[in-house]
C-alpha cells in the first residue's frame, strides 16, 4: 500500500519516530552530508545523493567497543560490552547503501554471527529513497541494483513537495501505517523517468567478464597492478568511504585506572600495518595492498559468495580518492576488452 | 561551569634536570609551600619535552602543563632552553588557536638556586588553572573518572 | 601546452638517461588526473591541463631513489620538491625538473559542491567553463572553482625548474591569512566550536597525512605501536584533535602550505588553516620565512636567537580572549 | 551469544623453558580443567588486556586432559609480554579456531612423516602426540626435525625419551643446522636431510617451519616423487578476529583462520603466493 507525507509534514513525522526510537538520517555538517542521529536542530539533506560515509555505519559502526577489561595483579575482570537492544530507523539509504547491507551480512551473518552486528541488523528499520537524480560517478545498474526502486522495510521516493513511501516489511509497515494512502501514479511516473536518467549513465557498461573464482589466478598475475597502483597514497579513503569494506582492527585502549577497553575499528588494507607482523609483512608494497583491495572485491568475494561482487557501484571512491583511482579503473583495465 | 569544591586541577610540571629539578628540591629542602597537586616529571634538559609529552599529559587527565628551564644563556648544553622557547611558543600558540585556554600552558626559566621562585611560579600556575576550571577540551574521556 | 610538454619529453626521453616521468593521465571522469611514472611507450596517455592540481613532488621520494627520472611540476610544487631536497628525502641531481605552466588548476568537487550534477564532459573557453551533464549544459566561471590552494598562491616562478615551459599566472586573491585572522578574532570558545566541529568529520583515512609532501617519515608516529599514539580510529573526540595537532606539528616550520592536505580530505576539513596558523606564527615571530624557497635553508624551528619572545607572547598577543 | 569474540579467562599453571627463545606455557581454566576441547593443529587467541591478542597453536595434544600447552617464541609485543610473565597469571583465550589437521579422516591408517624445523614443531607436535596415543591408528612414522643449534631444539627431552623411544614405535631424526660441540647426530638443513633420508613417496607428510625451509622441503619431497595431496602444511598470518570477517588473513577466496591454517599443498597452489 502506497502512503504519502508532505514534505512539510515530515519534521512531524521524524520527530514522532525520534520520540521513541533513534533516526539516522543523511545530516549536513559543516558542509559535508553524513548519517547522523536526527535532532529537530539537524540540517536534513534528503536531496544529497552520496553522503561522504556510507551508511554501512549504521550497523557496523567506525568505533565499537565489545569488551572491557580490568587487570589487578595477577587476575584480570572481563566486561563484554552489551549488545544493542533498541530500535532505531535509518531514513534516507539509497539504493547502493541498501545492497551494501546484503552483502555486510554475508560476512557478519556467516556462522559464526557477528553478535553486534546481527543485534543491529534485528533492531533497525531501514527506509531507502530512490535516487532521482542520478550522477556520472554512479554505476550501480551494472551491480543489478535498480536505483528507481531500492529495496529495504521501506522505499521512498520524494516527488516535488510529497514523499511517497511503500512498505515492504512488516517491520517497514509498523513504521508508516500511520501515514495517509497516497496514489501509485506518481512514483510510477517518477520510476520511469528515473529509469531514463540511469540508461543514459555513463559507466553503465562495465564488461565484468572474467572477475570470478575460476580466473582468480589469471587475474591475480595480471601484469597491470603495477600501472594501476603507481600513484596510490596508500591512504584509507576509498576503503572508509565505501560501502562494502568490512575490514576491522580490534586494539585495546590503556586507560589506565579505569582499566582497559577493547574496542574494534574500521581498518584498511591498504594501510601499510594491515598485515604486519613480528617478522614482516606478506603484503611488502602498495602494490599487493592495492591489488588485494580490488581481489577481493571483483574477484575472491564473488568465488566464496555466488558471483555476488563486493561492489555496489556506488561510486564514492571516483568522488573521495585523492588521486582519482578507483574500481572503475581496474574493472576496465583488467577486464575483457569489446574487441578481445 | 559549577567548580566543584572538591575539585582541584592535576598540574604536569616537566623539570629540567639541571636546574629547576634542583630548584624544587630547594624549595622543599627550604620548606616553602607549593600544591601537592602539581606532579613533576624530571627531564635531562626543557628541549627534551616533545611536545606529544604535553598532549599526552592532557589526554591522560593533566587540567594544566608547564615546562620549567633553565634561563635563556644557562643551559646546561648551552642551546637546549632556546629550542624549546621558539617550539613551546608555536605549541602553546597552536593549542590557543584550536581553542585551548592560554592558561593551561606555560614555561617558566626557574635555575637551581631558585627555590622560592619556583614554589612561587607553581602558586601562581595553580591559582590560573584552578580558575580556568576542569580541562574538558583535551582530554580523553576513557581516562576521565 | 599539453603537445609542447610531450614533444619535449619525448626528446628527453630518446637520450636514454631517464627512467621515466612523474606526470598525470587522465581517467574516468571528467576531473580525474591520476599521477604516475611514465615511460616511452605510454607517453601518448600523459596529460597536462586545468585538472591537473595534485602535487607530484611526492612521488619522487620512492621514484627518483635508484634512477634518474624528469618531473612535472607547478610553480607551488617546486616548494614542496625544494623542501624535500633539504631534507635529503629526494636526491636533486636524479631529477631532471621540468616546471610547467599553471593558471590556476580547477577543483572538480567545487562545482559539484556548486549543485551541478551529473558532469559528462567539461571544456574550457578562456575564463569559461562549459560543462555538459546529463541534466543538460552549464556555464560557470573557471575562477569561482579554483582549488583553494590556488586562491593563496605563491607566485608564477618555478623555484626549481631546469626549464620550463608555459606560461604561469598568480592566482592569488586577497589576503591568505584571512581565515586564521577571522578565528583569532574569536573567543576560545568560539574557536573550540569551530574545530570541534570541523575534526568530528574526519574519518581517520590519513588522506591528509599520505599526500602532504612533508610528510614522508619511513615510519610515521601513527603506524608506530610504540609511540603510545597509535590508535586507528578517533575513539575518542580527543583522538581527533590529538592526530591533527601532532600531524600539524610535526610539518611545522617545513610545511611548505601547498595544500594537499584540504584537497585529499574526503570530509572538506580546512586542514591548512593549522599550518597557515604555524606559518604565521613563525613570519611574524622569528621572521619571513617561505619553506622550499630554496634548497639548504634551515628553519626556523631548528634555528633561534638570542632575543626570542618569550612563549608568553602568546598570552600577550592579540585575539579573542 | 557474544563467545565468539568475547574471551574468557584462562591462567597459565605452568611456565617450561624450552629453548633461549621459545617458553611453553600451560593454560587451564580458572576453576581448572580445560578452557575448551580442541583438535590437532587447532589455534587459539591468547591475549593479555593492553598489550594486544595473537593467534597461537596448540601444542598439547587434545589427548591430555585438563590442560591446553602453548609454545611460544619470542618475537613481538605479546609475545615478549607472555615470556616475562609468572605462574598464576590471568590471561584472556578464546577459541578454538581453525581447521584441524584430518587426523581421523585422511591420515587414518596412512604412514606418516612428519617435517618440522624451529618453533614450526609447535603445532605438530599436537599431531604427534595425539597419533602416539592413538598409535594402532596409524602406520610408519618417521619425524624430521631441525633447528639452528642443539638448544634450539624445541621439547628435545621429550623427543627423546617418548618419541625416540623404540616402543613408540616412531623413528626420530634430528639435525642442527651446524657442527656443535657436544652434538654428534646429524648436521645440515632439513630439506638435504629428507633427501638424504629418501623415504618412500607412499607417506602422508606434515610439514611446518620457515617459509623458506617449506618451500625446500616441498622441492626435496617432489624430487623423492611424492604428490602434492600428500602434503599438509600449516600457515600463519596476522589475525585479529579468528573468525573470518576482520579481512586480515584473507588470501585469494580463504581465510586462513577459518579456512585453514592447515592446508594440503594442491589447495595453495590454487591460491595468490601472498603468504
Amino acid at each position: 500500500m502506497m502512503k504519502k507525507i508532505s514534505f512539510q509534514d515530515l519534521p512531524r513525522l521524524f520527530r514522532e519516530i525520534s520520540e521513541t526510537q533513534t533516526l539516522i538520517a543523511p545530516i549536513e555538517k559543516c558542509g559535508q552530508v553524513n548519517f547522523g542521529v536526527w535532532t529537530p536542530d539537524s540540517t536534513l539533506r534528503l536531496d544529497a545523493l552520496k553522503t561522504v560515509k556510507s551508511a554501512k555505519g549504521a550497523f557496523f559502526p567506525q568505533v565499537e567497543d565489545i569488551v572491557h577489561f580490568r587487570m589487578k595483579d595477577k587476575t584480570i575482570d572481563i566486561h563484554p560490552a552489551e549488545v544493542l537492544t533498541e530500535d532505531f530507523v535509518i531514513f534516507g539509504v539509497r539504493a547502493c547503501d541498501a545492497r551494501s547491507f546484503e552483502l555486510l551480512d554475508r560476512v557478519f551473518l556467516a556462522d559464526p554471527v557477528d553478535p553486534f552486528y546481527a543485534a543491529r541488523r534485528k533492531h533497525g528499520t531501514v527506509v531507502t529513497l530512490a535516487c532521482n537524480q542520478p550522477e556520472e560517478t554512479c554505476f550501480c545498474t551494472n551491480f543489478g541494483i535498480d536505483a528507481a526502486d531500492p529495496c529495504g522495510d521501506v522505499t521512498a521516493w520524494m516527488d516535488r513537495d510529497t514523499l511517497y513511501l511503500r512498505a515492504n516489511t512488516e517491520k517497514g509497515e509498523a513504521l508508516i501505517s500511520r501515514l495517509e494512502n497516497g496514489e501509485e501514479a506518481p512514483v510510477e511516473d517518477l520510476k520511469k523517468s528515473i529509469g531514463e536518467i540511469l540508461k543514459k549513465l555513463p559507466l553503465n557498461d562495465l564488461n565484468l567478464t572474467g572477475f570470478d573464482g575460476d580466473h582468480l589466478m589469471e587475474k591475480f598475475n595480471d601484469p597491470k597492478w603495477e600501472e594501476l597502483a603507481r600513484g596510490c597514497l596508500g591512504c584509507g579513503t576509498c576503503t572508509f568511504v565505501c560501502p562494502t569494506c568490512q575490514c576491522y582492527d580490534v586494539r585495546d585502549f590503556d586507560a589506565g585506572e579505569n582499566g582497559i577497553q577493547r574496542y574494534r575499528c574500521w581498518d584498511s588494507c591498504m594501510f601499510s600495518d594491515f598485515t604486519l607482523m613480528a617478522h614482516g609483512t606478506n603484503r611488502p608494497t602498495q602494490t599487493e595492498r592495492f591489488r588485494q583491495r580490488f581481489m577481493h572485491k571483483l574477484v575472491y568475494f564473488p568465488a566464496k559468495n555466488e558471483g555476488l561482487y563486493s561492489c555496489v557501484g556506488c561510486g564514492r571512491c571516483l568522488e573521495k580518492c585523492p588521486q582519482s583511482i578507483h574500481i572503475v579503473n581496474v574493472i576496465k583495465s583488467l577486464g575483457v576488452k569489446e574487441d578481445d | 561551569m559549577s567548580v566543584n569544591k572538591e575539585w582541584t586541577p592535576n598540574i604536569v610540571a616537566f623539570c629540567c634536570n639541571w636546574c629547576s629539578y634542583a630548584g624544587a628540591d630547594l624549595a622543599g629542602s627550604g620548606r616553602m609551600n607549593y600544591p601537592a597537586n602539581v606532579k613533576i616529571i624530571r627531564i635531562p634538559c626543557s628541549c627534551r619535552l616533545n611536545p606529544m609529552f604535553v598532549l599526552r599529559a592532557f589526554q591522560r587527565g593533566a587540567d594544566g602543563v608547564i615546562l620549567c628551564g633553565c634561563h635563556p644563556g644557562d643551559c646546561h648544553y648551552s642551546t637546549g632552553n632556546y629550542y624549546a622557547r621558539r617550539r613551546m611558543t608555536v605549541l602553546f600558540s597552536l593549542l590557543d588557536f584550536m581553542g585551548i585556554e592560554r592558561g593551561r600552558t606555560r614555561v617558566e626559566w626557574v635555575s637551581a638556586a631558585e627555590g622560592a621562585k619556583f614554589a612561587a611560579t607553581m602558586n601562581d600556575f595553580v591559582k590560573t588553572v584552578t580558575e580556568l576550571g576542569e580541562n574538558k577540551k583535551l582530554g580523553d574521556l576513557r581516562c576521565k573518572k | 601546452m599539453q603537445e609542447m610538454i610531450v614533444n619535449r619529453l619525448r626528446e628527453l626521453l630518446a637520450s636514454g638517461d631517464y627512467a621515466g616521468v612523474i606526470g598525470w593521465s587522465k581517467g574516468e571522469t571528467p576531473f580525474d588526473r591520476t599521477p604516475g611514472l611514465f615511460t616511452e611507450k605510454d607517453l601518448d596517455r600523459l596529460c597536462y591541463d586545468s585538472f591537473c592540481g595534485s602535487n607530484l613532488s611526492k612521488y619522487l621520494i620512492a621514484n627518483a631513489k635508484d634512477k634518474k627520472v624528469i618531473a612535472l611540476l607547478k610553480p607551488c610544487d617546486c616548494y614542496s620538491f625544494n623542501q624535500m631536497c633539504t631534507e635529503h628525502r629526494i636526491q636533486r641531481e636524479n631529477v631532471y625538473v621540468i616546471g610547467v605552466g599553471c593558471k590556476g588548476k580547477i577543483d572538480g568537487e567545487k562545482i559539484r559542491n556548486g549543485g551541478i550534477k551529473g558532469i559528462t564532459g567539461v571544456s574550457e573557453e578562456g575564463d569559461l567553463l562549459k560543462i555538459e551533464t546529463l541534466y543538460g549544459e552549464k556555464e560557470i566561471s573557471r575562477k569561482d572553482v579554483l582549488l583553494d590552494k590556488c586562491l593563496s598562491c605563491k607566485g608564477k616562478e618555478h623555484k626549481c625548474a631546469d626549464e620550463v615551459i608555459g606560461e604561469s599566472e598568480d592566482t592569488s586573491v586577497g589576503n591568505k591569512y584571512e581565515l586564521v585572522e577571522k578565528l583569532d578574532a574569536m573567543t576560545p570558545e568560539e574557536r573550540f566550536e569551530f574545530w570541534r566541529g570541523e575534526l568530528s568529520k574526519c574519518i581517520r583515512c590519513n588522506a591528509c597525512r599520505n599526500a602532504c609532501p612533508a610528510c614522508s617519515c619511513i615510519k610515521c608516529v601513527f603506524d608506530n605501536p610504540k609511540s603510545g599514539v597509535e590508535n586507528k580510529a578517533a575513539a575518542d573526540d580527543f583522538e581527533e584533535n590529538l592526530f591533527h595537532i601532532i600531524r600539524a606539528y610535526h610539518v611545522a616550520g617545513r610545511c611548505t602550505d601547498c595544500g594537499e592536505c584540504s584537497r585529499a580530505c574526503p570530509q572538506g576539513i580546512p586542514l591548512h588553516l593549522l599550518n597557515r596558523k604555524i606559518i604565521k606564527d613563525i613570519n611574524e615571530l622569528y621572521g619571513d620565512y617561505q619553506a622550499g624557497e630554496e634548497i639548504g635553508q634551515r628553519h626556523p624551528l631548528t634555528d633561534f636567537t638570542f632575543e626570542d619572545d618569550e612563549p608568553s607572547v602568546v598570552e600577550r598577543r592579540g585575539g579573542g580572549k | 551469544m557474544t563467545d565468539n569474540i568475547i574471551p574468557m579467562l584462562g591462567v597459565v599453571t605452568d611456565i617450561r623453558t624450552d629453548t633461549p627463545d621459545i617458553k611453553t606455557f600451560r593454560v587451564e581454566a580458572v576453576g581448572g580443567g580445560k578452557c575448551f576441547e580442541h583438535k590437532p593443529g587447532q589455534c587459539a587467541m591468547l591475549s593479555i588486556p593492553g598489550v594486544g591478542e595473537a593467534m597461537f597453536s596448540i601444542t598439547s595434544s587434545p589427548t591430555v586432559a585438563g590442560y591446553q600447552e602453548f609454545a611460544i617464541k619470542k618475537c613481538g609485543c605479546v609475545t615478549e609480554w607472555l615470556h616475562h610473565m609468572d605462574v598464576g597469571q590471568q590471561i584472556t583465550i578464546r577459541g578454538p579456531y581453525g581447521k584441524p589437521f584430518p587426523v581421523d579422516d585422511e591420515l587414518r591408517n596412512k604412514d606418516l612423516l612428519f617435517i618440522a624445523g624451529g618453533v614450526g614443531l609447535a603445532p605438530l607436535h599436537s599431531v604427534i602426540n595425539y597419533v602416539l596415543d592413538n598409535r594402532s591408528d596409524y602406520g610408519k612414522v618417521d619425524i624430521v626435525y631441525g633447528s639452528r643449534s642443539k638448544e634450539d631444539l624445541l621439547d628435545l627431552p621429550e623427543i627423546q625419551s617418548v618419541w625416540a623411544d623404540p616402543k613408540s614405535g616412531m623413528n626420530v631424526h634430528l639435525t642442527i643446522d651446524r657442527e656443535q660441540e657436544g652434538w654428534d647426530g646429524h648436521v645440515g638443513f632439513v630439506p638435504n636431510f629428507v633427501k638424504e633420508l629418501d623415504f618412500d613417496p607412499s607417506r602422508t607428510v606434515l610439514v611446518c617451519g620457515p617459509p623458506i625451509m617449506i618451500k625446500f622441503v616441498l622441492e626435496a619431497l617432489t624430487e623423492l616423487g611424492f604428490e602434492k595431496t600428500q602434503i599438509y602444511t600449516t600457515m600463519e598470518l596476522r589475525m585479529k578476529c579468528g573468525v573470518g570477517k576482520c579481512g586480515r588473513c584473507n588470501i585469494g577466496d580463504k581465510y586462513v583462520c577459518k579456512d585453514g591454517p592447515v592446508f594440503r599443498f594442491d589447495e595453495l597452489d590454487e591460491l595468490p603466493a601472498e603468504y
